[in-house]
């Protein structure tokens, strides 16, 4: 069942071995994607968007592992794959750019250095005829590529680097661009030229993206359809209005509604209680100690993520 | 209403000297800001990144000195004071800070943490001690056991939590809140955010409350100051920054914003980055990236005019 | 900070350092209840000759004005007459100083060579058993006393194989190059004498080893962890998700991060092996500093203590100069 | 009122639990990191043989029995003998006490100055911080051995004399520690906050930095107990150490050298006992390290 | 391995200081200086007996003028230096003259004569090109050619001294790594911390010696030293330890064989005459018995040293080998008992950081562990130790004396005479009736009635003396078998070495 033309990841399992047990970090999660289509995933902090990004990377490392589940890309398993071929998917057809831009570049090479080593791998060209395409990238993104190529890290502001950052991964032109909060450690002002910046890239590449943001209004204007996660699970998946205005799923509506809009004066709700800690995670649906709305069956079966209206799905037994 | 701190012509610079030999270069982190905050406001601080609120907040409590400028709490000036002077000060003024996960010592126990502050300011046993700590944990929605943990053993809004309860078990007037929800997620943030709405009713406090979220602001403010580059842009009542917005900088600020459930929108994106705070532009600070720059604003600095009863604004053009 | 301004301030706190030194180091020679003369003349000397003797060594003016003598000679680069050799200090330093500095150089090769290995092997096979083995290697190397691995090894390879020599700098009937920097090596290189190299390297092979061995462990501990330190960083997780491979990740993108702060350590190391050398120069009969100044000690030669002490701070000191401008040449963050 | 009052429900916990936790978890990481554990038995097994020496050992250490000198290992003697008949094993089982001694010393005294001179340093920073510095860099810049020599030189001859000759050499490693640590956390915000609520440079300096700096500190010390051991083995080497007949370890192998040819059983035993020691000693020190990581711990 | 005209030794040189026969002191290196330097006499062992033979002079006059004495030297026809320079008694006056300037360590040994830097201008007189004329005290004949034997008593090339002079030092910095003299050998270089290089002196008057080069490698560690000499790679390894010794005294036959002589030296403990308890001298009698001479002589020095309790060695005028003291507990404790110490005291036993000093030091500490006396080891360098020593300050201290002349004056003086200020003094024994007898020995000419002189002093000395002697040393080397003649060269070692009796197979 293959509901994406580009990235299917079914059942995906993922867990980190720590001293307090077992941290079942993704708990079978459910995520499509079509060509050219732009993806979010929002959810509290540990839910699991970053881990799912890095299992679609295949860059868990130890003590996590993947457990189970598939990621087709182009209907090709990267579960399966062996670390060369892996190789040959990570910054070609896949790339990735993450949330400090700063922290991200490596300290001791200038950007052109890092833009033309990506270049040349998923060329296969030497670093050196690399260099020759490095102004174009830079250009791309809005940099003054003379000025830049020879600067190091940390002698860009944090919107400079986020734009080397975006450079370096679309200058491979991926099918598919992996975005992890890339503009919370970033001022609103620089926040919204990088989401637009991205937008124009996008759109002329032709790039599906996947943009993992904790900012229910980023996800809400940047992207085409959105998956809302909690605690490892993808528990709702619509179009990205729809699921603004319609939310189904009872976390996805306390989400919602603890956000603070300008010129919107209403009581923020918020959601009870605290993220479970994913060592000893509440049997059924994870979500049901704080849901307000929670029956007998929810804490004793998993719901599965099921189709509830056109292109609306929602894991949730009150919809079953 | 009644004023209860007064900041006149305040300013913090930094000193940063590039090299053993050379001039010392300054940072004007807060550059002559002026305003006052009345008695039971909440009175916020926005801006980007390094525009010096944080700054602000600390230097208007003394945890740094100010370069020059006076603070008046309560109509003294307290910004002379010496250490022990200030002590009776310390106690009525206190402050959350910015990052709930290194703002609390890793190696005390909660009980600690909150109680430091009554074992200084009163002579207490430490069973009243206890109770103390237990009440305002109570307070802020923890619990008595909660005393005996380290603070890794909580989470964001937790911390917070505790941090608000040091800072109100001793029973202060007026809190400095420095971006306390900006590390939260936003359902925990709503929660944080009601919480302090209702212990400011609960105590009459008063809050300089600092973030770069205008929603935030919307959601909590009642006065509003606007800051860039360390100094203040805008400054008005919460309606006068929101609905009479006068200066091109808060006006980007907002269109910056993005809102949930309103689709595709395309903002009108500002130009450039904030500029190297020890090297700001001359003239008005904001005219590289501002929309409507003229001539005139890179050469003269514009006045703080007063716009409107109450709403001050820094822009050549704002009238 | 420009680097020269930077190298002017701490060329400035040198010079505050070894003034400090040098007042210690009178004080402490001056104050050892023990007599120089009578170690000259020897144990069946009578009194009269020593009296004699400390009067012409100006051994018996008060301490203050022998100190003040000291410091005038000290700034015209005078560091006096030792008292045993009967030469001028500044040169008998310049005859041992090369041998220590040749053989503080092939050590510090040797531990860097074998610290960093084993630090990077560590770090990447974490917890497994090439790390155990290699920390427990490298340690062993700090914990055994020199004499005992250096008489061990000298047994092993000098006496039983026979595959190195076991004594001196050179050969006895090699004549040594010409003498250009002092260090055999470079000199028998400079004038193309293959085999007064050959037999210069094979004389230092063991002494290095075993002095680099003892200085191994540290380097490979800073070495692991800052390997480890640098794995974490956001900057791999970049590499590594740009498909260049693991390789690649870890000697390109981690190793040079990784190295910034092990050269700091060098730099100590390098400073405790120019003066820790003493039991290895002991026992390989390599005519270095580090036994001249012992033995200056031993004899109570206070003119040689003192010079060779401050000759050994100020190459410290510099060497520790250098490490940092290193260290800012390799880290651009610093080269602000 | 429902924000304050709806947090998740938690059993009821003693005030015990986070020390136990603490320790819960400090144990589970100690017995993850396999060498740590082996250095800490290795440090145990030292501590004991120091407690329990006159138990374990055979003979008197210091009794010379010359017609029994120079017998190599035997049922008797099972490390052999020294060139006095005295049994090698029970000098080294004796020894222990005198490394313990040694170490605690080293470590009390060196540990003292070098955090009282290293957190002033970093935490009023300026001026003090210069001058401390400086001193600190007129120490380092000295050869050590050489230091500890003249220092013992001048201070007399004798074990305790000796120490405190190594600890003067010792504490300047710990104060560039102390003070990097103590620089580190004065800028931390929750040292701001105990500002913020009226405590003192002093309150701050001794409950607050202080605490903070030890646990490195302590490491490092860990860490140079090999150094510590050797080089009093090293002044040994020039009789300004234990003096003899006095069972300490760096003198007996500094004895023994001149037999290890032909009588190789001692120094090499004690050789051997020195290595393990100070293995464990540092095997300890990174383990202590690794378990007190931030970045190991939650 | 090392090619057959050239003696490699392994040494430590690190106690060199000099080869300035004017300056240099130290036994080892006056091994060198004799050999670079020939002198008017030299000493030659006959039959176990120091016996002064002609060298540069042939022959000489002694004239008895009551208070003090002339000795005319003549010099042998056409002696030369190895640079080729005439040798004559201009460089001997000069040669003398120049020790007694310099005022160095050896100088006290001319004052002994009576020469000094004062009287230096009427006491040594050149009396034409082949003669030279010394006035001295009226000593022993034996004691005046034994110093004048003595390395001291080289002569230099007066030419090339003055010729390398700076600031007046009469050439002091010049013969510190060179030599200019007549002797058999002549030091071409000095490198220090590496080796010392002799080469043969073609006109050297007895003809040139049959090894052409002499390198002393410094070595400082023993053990190097004995493999290298076992590994061939050196003729002989000088400085091995007893064991070492022992070692190859046991494996006979193979490449490297123990040579072994007679050393020129005393091992001696010594107590404080002044210092608390030491001052009854039954307390000192005590622990003369409680000492085990014959483990010290087996356990330490591996059999390797002479029990000998005089401060006479074998080969010396009045030698007597007269041992009273043997090892006697009850003694020794009832001794103490009756000087009123039945539990003894605690003292400071002091002695040098060398291994054998050491080691003595642990076996006496039992030995007087056992009469109850508690001694607390304090090591020192030996410069450290002799400072103390010389401020009077030791209680008990073991220690050596090297001989400088071997004469029996040269013993008898410093163990007896505390006026000298010698050993008797910094023991601070001021015991009148023995420096009396000493001075007196010293002086007179008859042998026979010194003979009895001396031993009338030993027994006085033994019983009230603050010296317990433990041993004569015995010098060992560890020698290539290839090396002949190695055992006659080494025979007055400590005094005397001399290299032209070595050749190689
Ligand atoms: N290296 C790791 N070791 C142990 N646990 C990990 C590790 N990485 C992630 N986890 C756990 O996996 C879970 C999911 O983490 P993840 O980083 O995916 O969250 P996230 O949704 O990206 O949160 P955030 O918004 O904070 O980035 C968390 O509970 C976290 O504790
Ligand atoms: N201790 C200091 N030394 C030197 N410069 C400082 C110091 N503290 C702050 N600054 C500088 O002062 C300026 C204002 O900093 P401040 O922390 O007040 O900004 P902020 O508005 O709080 O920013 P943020 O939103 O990131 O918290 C910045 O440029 C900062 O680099
Ligand atoms: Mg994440
Ligand atoms: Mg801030």
């Amino acid at each position: 069942m293959n509901r994406g033309s580009l990235l299917n990841v079914s059942k995906l399992r993922v867990v980190f071995y720590t001293y307090r047990g077992v941290i079942k970090a993704l708990n079978g999660v459910e995520l499509w994607l079509n060509e050219e289509e732009r993806l979010g995933i929002v959810g509290e902090t540990g839910c699991g968007k970053s881990v799912t990004a890095l299992s679609i990377m295949r860059l868990i490392e130890q003590p996590g592992e993947i457990v189970s589940g598939n990621v087709l890309f182009n209907n090709q398993d990267l579960l399966k794959l062996d670390e060369n071929e892996m190789d040959k998917i990570r910054g070609k057809k896949i790339s990735m750019i993450f949330q400090e831009p700063i922290a991200a570049l490596n300290p001791v090479f200038k950007v052109g250095f890092q833009i033309a080593e990506t270049i040349a791998h998923s060329r296969e060209i030497t670093i050196k005829d690399a260099y020759s395409q490095v102004p174009e990238a830079l250009e791309m993104v809005g940099l003054d590529w003379q000025r830049t190529k020879d600067l190091y890290p940390h002698e860009l502001s944090g919107g400079m680097a986020q734009r080397v950052m975006i450079a370096m991964a679309l200058a491979a032109r991926p099918k598919l661009l992996i975005a992890d909060e890339p503009t919370s450690a970033l001022d609103v002002t620089i926040q919204a030229q990088i989401l637009e910046l991205l937008d124009k890239l996008v759109t002329v590449g032709k790039n599906a993206v996947i943009l993992i943001t904790h900012d229910l209004g980023i996800a809400s204007e940047f992207c085409d359809r959105v998956a809302v996660m909690y605690a490892g699970n993808v528990i709702e998946v619509a179009k990205s209005e729809e699921i603004f205005n319609n939310p189904l799923h009872p976390y996805t509506k306390g989400l919602i509604e603890s956000i603070p809009v300008i010129d919107k004066s209403r009581d923020l709700k918020g959601i009870a209680g605290t993220v479970p800690d994913l060592v000893d995670p509440p049997s059924g649906c994870r979500f049901h100690p704080r849901c307000n709305r929670a029956f007998d069956k929810c804490s004793s079966e998993l719901p599965s993520l099921l189709e509830i209206e056109p292109d609306h799905f929602v894991a949730c037994h009150l919809y079953n | 209403m009644e004023t209860l701190v007064k900041v006149e012509n305040l300013k913090k610079y930094f000193e940063i000297r590039k090299s053993f030999f050379s001039k010392p270069l300054y940072v004007k982190a807060v550059e002559d800001v002026t305003f006052q905050i009345p008695k039971g406001s909440i009175f916020a601080v926005v801006g980007e990144s390094g525009s010096g609120k944080s700054t602000l907040g600390r230097t208007i409590l003394k945890l740094i000195e100010p370069t020059s400028g006076k603070i008046f709490y309560g109509g003294n000036d307290i910004s002379k004071l010496t250490r022990k002077e200030m002590m009776e000060y310390r106690q009525k003024m206190q402050i959350v800070q910015q990052d709930p996960y290194n703002s609390l010592h890793p190696r005390k126990l909660i009980k600690d943490i909150i109680g430091e502050g009554l074992k200084i300011h009163f002579d207490m046993r430490s069973d009243e001690i206890y109770v103390k700590i237990r009440d305002i944990l109570e307070l802020v929605g923890l619990r008595e056991e909660h005393m005996f943990r380290y603070p890794h053993e909580f989470s964001g809004g937790q911390r917070q939590r505790i941090a608000i309860a040091r800072a109100l078990v001793l029973k202060p007037e007026f809190v400095v809140l420095d971006e306390p929800t900006s590390a939260l997620d936003v359902s925990v943030q709503a929660r944080v955010l009601a919480l302090l709405k209702e212990l400011r009713e609960k105590f009459s406090l008063t809050y300089l409350f600092i973030t770069h979220n205008l929603a935030v602001v919307d959601y909590m403010a009642t006065n509003v100051v606007v800051m860039y580059l360390g100094k203040v842009m805008e400054l008005g009542s919460k309606d006068d920054i929101f609905k009479r917005a006068a200066h091109p900088y808060t006006s980007v600020l907002l269109d910056s914003v993005p809102t949930v459930g309103r689709g595709k929108r395309k903002h009108s994106v500002p130009r450039g980055e904030i500029p190297n705070p020890a090297n700001p532009p001359e003239g008005c600070v904001f005219h590289t990236r501002c929309p409507k720059a003229q001539s005139i604003c890179q050469q003269q600095v514009p006045d703080f005019i007063e716009v409107a009863p109450g709403h001050f604004c820094r822009c050549h053009f704002c009238r | 900070m420009k680097l020269t301004s930077f190298i002017l301030k701490r060329l400035l706190l040198m010079i505050l350092v070894l003034l400090g030194v040098s007042v210690i180091v009178f004080v402490v020679a001056r104050v050892i209840p023990a007599d120089p003369v009578g170690a000259i003349l020897g144990g069946n000397a009578p009194p009269d000759l020593i009296d004699d003797m400390r009067h012409r060594l100006g051994l018996d003016k008060p301490l203050i004005n022998q100190f003040l003598d000291y410091m005038f000679g000290l700034l015209k680069g005078d560091l006096g007459v030792s008292l045993k050799s009967n030469r001028p200090v500044t040169t008998d330093i310049a005859d041992f100083f090369p041998a220590t500095l040749e053989l503080a150089i092939a050590a510090t090769f040797v531990s860097i060579l074998l610290g960093i290995t084993l630090g990077i092997f560590s770090a990447v096979y974490r917890n497994r058993f090439i790390d155990h083995f290699s920390r427990v290697f490298s340690i062993l190397g700090v914990s055994m006393p020199v004499f005992w691995t250096g008489l061990l090894l000298l047994l092993l390879f000098y006496y039983k194989l026979g595959w190195l020599p076991g004594t001196g700098r050179l050969s006895l009937f090699t004549p040594a190059p010409d003498r250009i920097t002092g260090l055999l090596i470079i000199d028998s290189l400079l004038t193309l004498n293959f085999e007064a190299f050959k037999d210069a390297l094979s004389h230092i092979i063991l002494p290095a080893v075993v002095l680099g061995y003892s200085a191994t462990a540290s380097i490979a501990r800073i070495t692991r962890s800052s390997m480890l330190d640098v794995l974490r960083q956001d900057y791999i997780r970049t590499a590594k998700a740009k498909g260049i491979g693991k390789r690649l990740v870890i000697y390109r993108h981690a190793l040079r991060n990784a190295l910034i702060p092990v050269v700091t350590i060098i730099g100590l190391t390098f400073g405790g092996l120019l003066e820790g050398a003493v039991l290895t120069e002991t026992i390989f009969g390599w005519p270095g500093l580090g036994r001249y100044i012992v033995n200056a000690l031993l004899f109570l030669d206070y003119p040689a203590v003192m010079g060779g002490t401050l000759f050994v701070a100020v190459v410290y000191s510099l060497v520790n100069l250098v490490v940092d401008i290193i260290y800012a040449v390799l880290d651009p963050r610093m080269r602000v | 009122m429902i924000y304050l009052t709806d947090l998740k429900t938690e059993t009821a916990v003693s005030k015990w639990r986070p020390i136990i936790e603490d320790w819960k978890h400090t144990f589970y990481l100690w017995r993850r990191a396999k060498l740590a554990m082996i250095g800490t038995f290795i440090v145990i097994g030292f501590i004991l043989m120091a407690i329990f020496a006159p138990l374990i050992a055979p003979y008197d250490p210091v009794k010379t029995d010359l017609p029994s000198r120079l017998q190599p290992p035997s049922a008797q003697h099972i490390f052999g003998t020294d060139q006095f008949g005295r049994d090698i094993f029970s000098r080294v089982m004796y020894g222990a006490r005198i490394e313990v001694w040694i170490i605690f010393l080293v470590t009390v005294i060196s540990g003292a100055i070098g955090i009282g001179v290293g957190v002033t340093a970093g935490y009023f920073g300026g001026a003090i911080d210069e001058i401390l510095m400086r001193i600190t860099d007129i120490f380092l810049a000295f050869p050590r051995l050489i230091l500890a020599m003249a220092l013992s030189a001048m201070l007399g001859r004798g074990l305790t004399n000796a120490i405190i000759a190594i600890s003067l050499v010792e504490w300047t490693v710990i104060a560039r520690l102390a003070r990097a640590e103590a620089m580190r956390v004065k800028s931390q915000p929750y040292i701001e906050a105990i500002r913020a609520v009226g405590a003192g440079n002093f309150r701050i300096l001794f409950f607050h930095v202080l605490p903070m700096c030890l646990s490195p500190v302590l490491v490092q010390l860990t860490l140079r107990m090999g150094t510590i051991i050797l080089t009093a083995a090293g002044l040994g080497f020039l009789g300004l150490g234990a003096q003899p007949p006095t069972p300490e370890w760096g003198a007996i192998v500094s004895d023994g050298r001149s037999y290890l040819v032909q009588q190789w059983w001692i120094s090499t035993f004690p050789g051997l006992f020195i290595a393990i020691v100070v293995l464990g000693f540092n095997l300890l020190g990174d383990g202590i390290r690794d378990i007190l990581d931030p970045r190991l711990r939650r | 391995k090392t090619p057959k005209d050239t003696l490699v030794i392994a040494g430590n040189t690190e106690i060199f200081i000099t080869l300035d026969p004017a300056v240099c002191y130290e036994t080892f290196a006056s091994a060198v200086v004799e050999a670079a330097y020939a002198g008017l006499v030299k000493i030659e062992p006959v039959n176990g007996v120091f016996t002064p033979v002609p060298e540069l002079a042939e022959k000489w006059e002694v004239v008895n003028k009551g208070d003090v004495t002339e000795w005319i030297f003549y010099l042998r026809k056409g002696l030369v230096f190895a640079n080729g320079d005439p040798l004559t008694a201009e460089d001997v006056v000069f040669s003398f003259k120049r020790a007694l300037t310099i005022n160095k360590s050896p100088a006290w040994l001319f004052n002994e004569l009576g020469l000094t830097a004062e009287n230096m201008e009427q006491t040594i007189v050149k009396v034409d090109d082949g003669t030279v004329k010394l006035v001295t005290k009226p000593l022993a004949q034996s004691i005046v050619l034994s110093i004048l034997s003595g390395p001291w008593a080289g002569v230099v090339n007066k030419k090339v001294v003055l010729a390398n002079e700076v600031n007046g030092d009469l050439g002091q910095t010049y013969l510190t790594d060179k030599s200019a003299g007549a002797g058999p050998y002549q030091v071409i270089e000095w490198k220090r911390k590496e080796q010392v290089a002799m080469q043969a002196n073609s006109r050297y008057w007895r003809g040139e010696p049959t090894l052409k080069r002499i390198i002393i490698m410094d070595v400082p560690e023993e053990t190097t030293q004995f493999l290298l000499v076992q590994k061939g790679d050196v003729d002989v390894a000088w400085n091995i330890t007893p064991e070492q010794a022992a070692q190859l005294r046991e494996t006979k036959g193979g490449p490297v064989r123990l040579i072994v002589t007679a050393s020129q030296s005393n091992e001696y403990v010594a107590m404080n005459a002044q210092w608390g308890p030491f001052k009854d001298e039954r307390v000192r009698l005590a622990i003369k018995y409680a000492i085990d001479y014959d483990a010290i002589i087996k356990s330490v020095r591996r059999g390797f040293a002479i029990l000998n309790q005089s401060f006479i060695p074998i080969g010396y005028l009045g030698f007597s080998n007269n041992n009273p003291f043997k090892r006697d507990v009850e003694k020794a404790k009832q001794l103490l008992a009756e000087a009123g110490y039945p539990n003894g005291f605690e003292v400071e036993l002091l002695t040098n950081t060398t291994n054998i000093r050491q080691n003595e030091a642990v076996v006496i500490q039992a030995n007087l562990a056992e009469i109850g006396i508690k001694a607390n080891i304090s090591l020192m360098p030996a410069s450290e130790m002799y400072a103390k020593y010389r401020q009077q300050g030791t209680q008990i201290i073991v220690a050596g004396w090297g001989i400088d002349y071997p004469d029996t004056d040269n013993l008898a003086k410093p163990f007896a005479d505390y006026r000298v200020k010698q050993l008797a003094w910094r023991n601070m024994w001021y015991d009148d009736y023995a420096a009396d007898l000493a001075e007196k020995a010293g002086l007179e000419m008859d042998n026979n009635k010194r003979v009895e002189m001396y031993r009338e002093l030993e027994k006085y000395w033994m019983e009230k003396g603050p010296f317990a002697m433990l041993y004569q040393p015995v010098n060992y080397w560890a020698v290539s078998s290839d090396v002949v003649g190695f055992e006659k060269a080494g025979e007055g070692y400590s005094l005397i070495f001399d290299f032209t009796k070595i050749s190689k197979k």
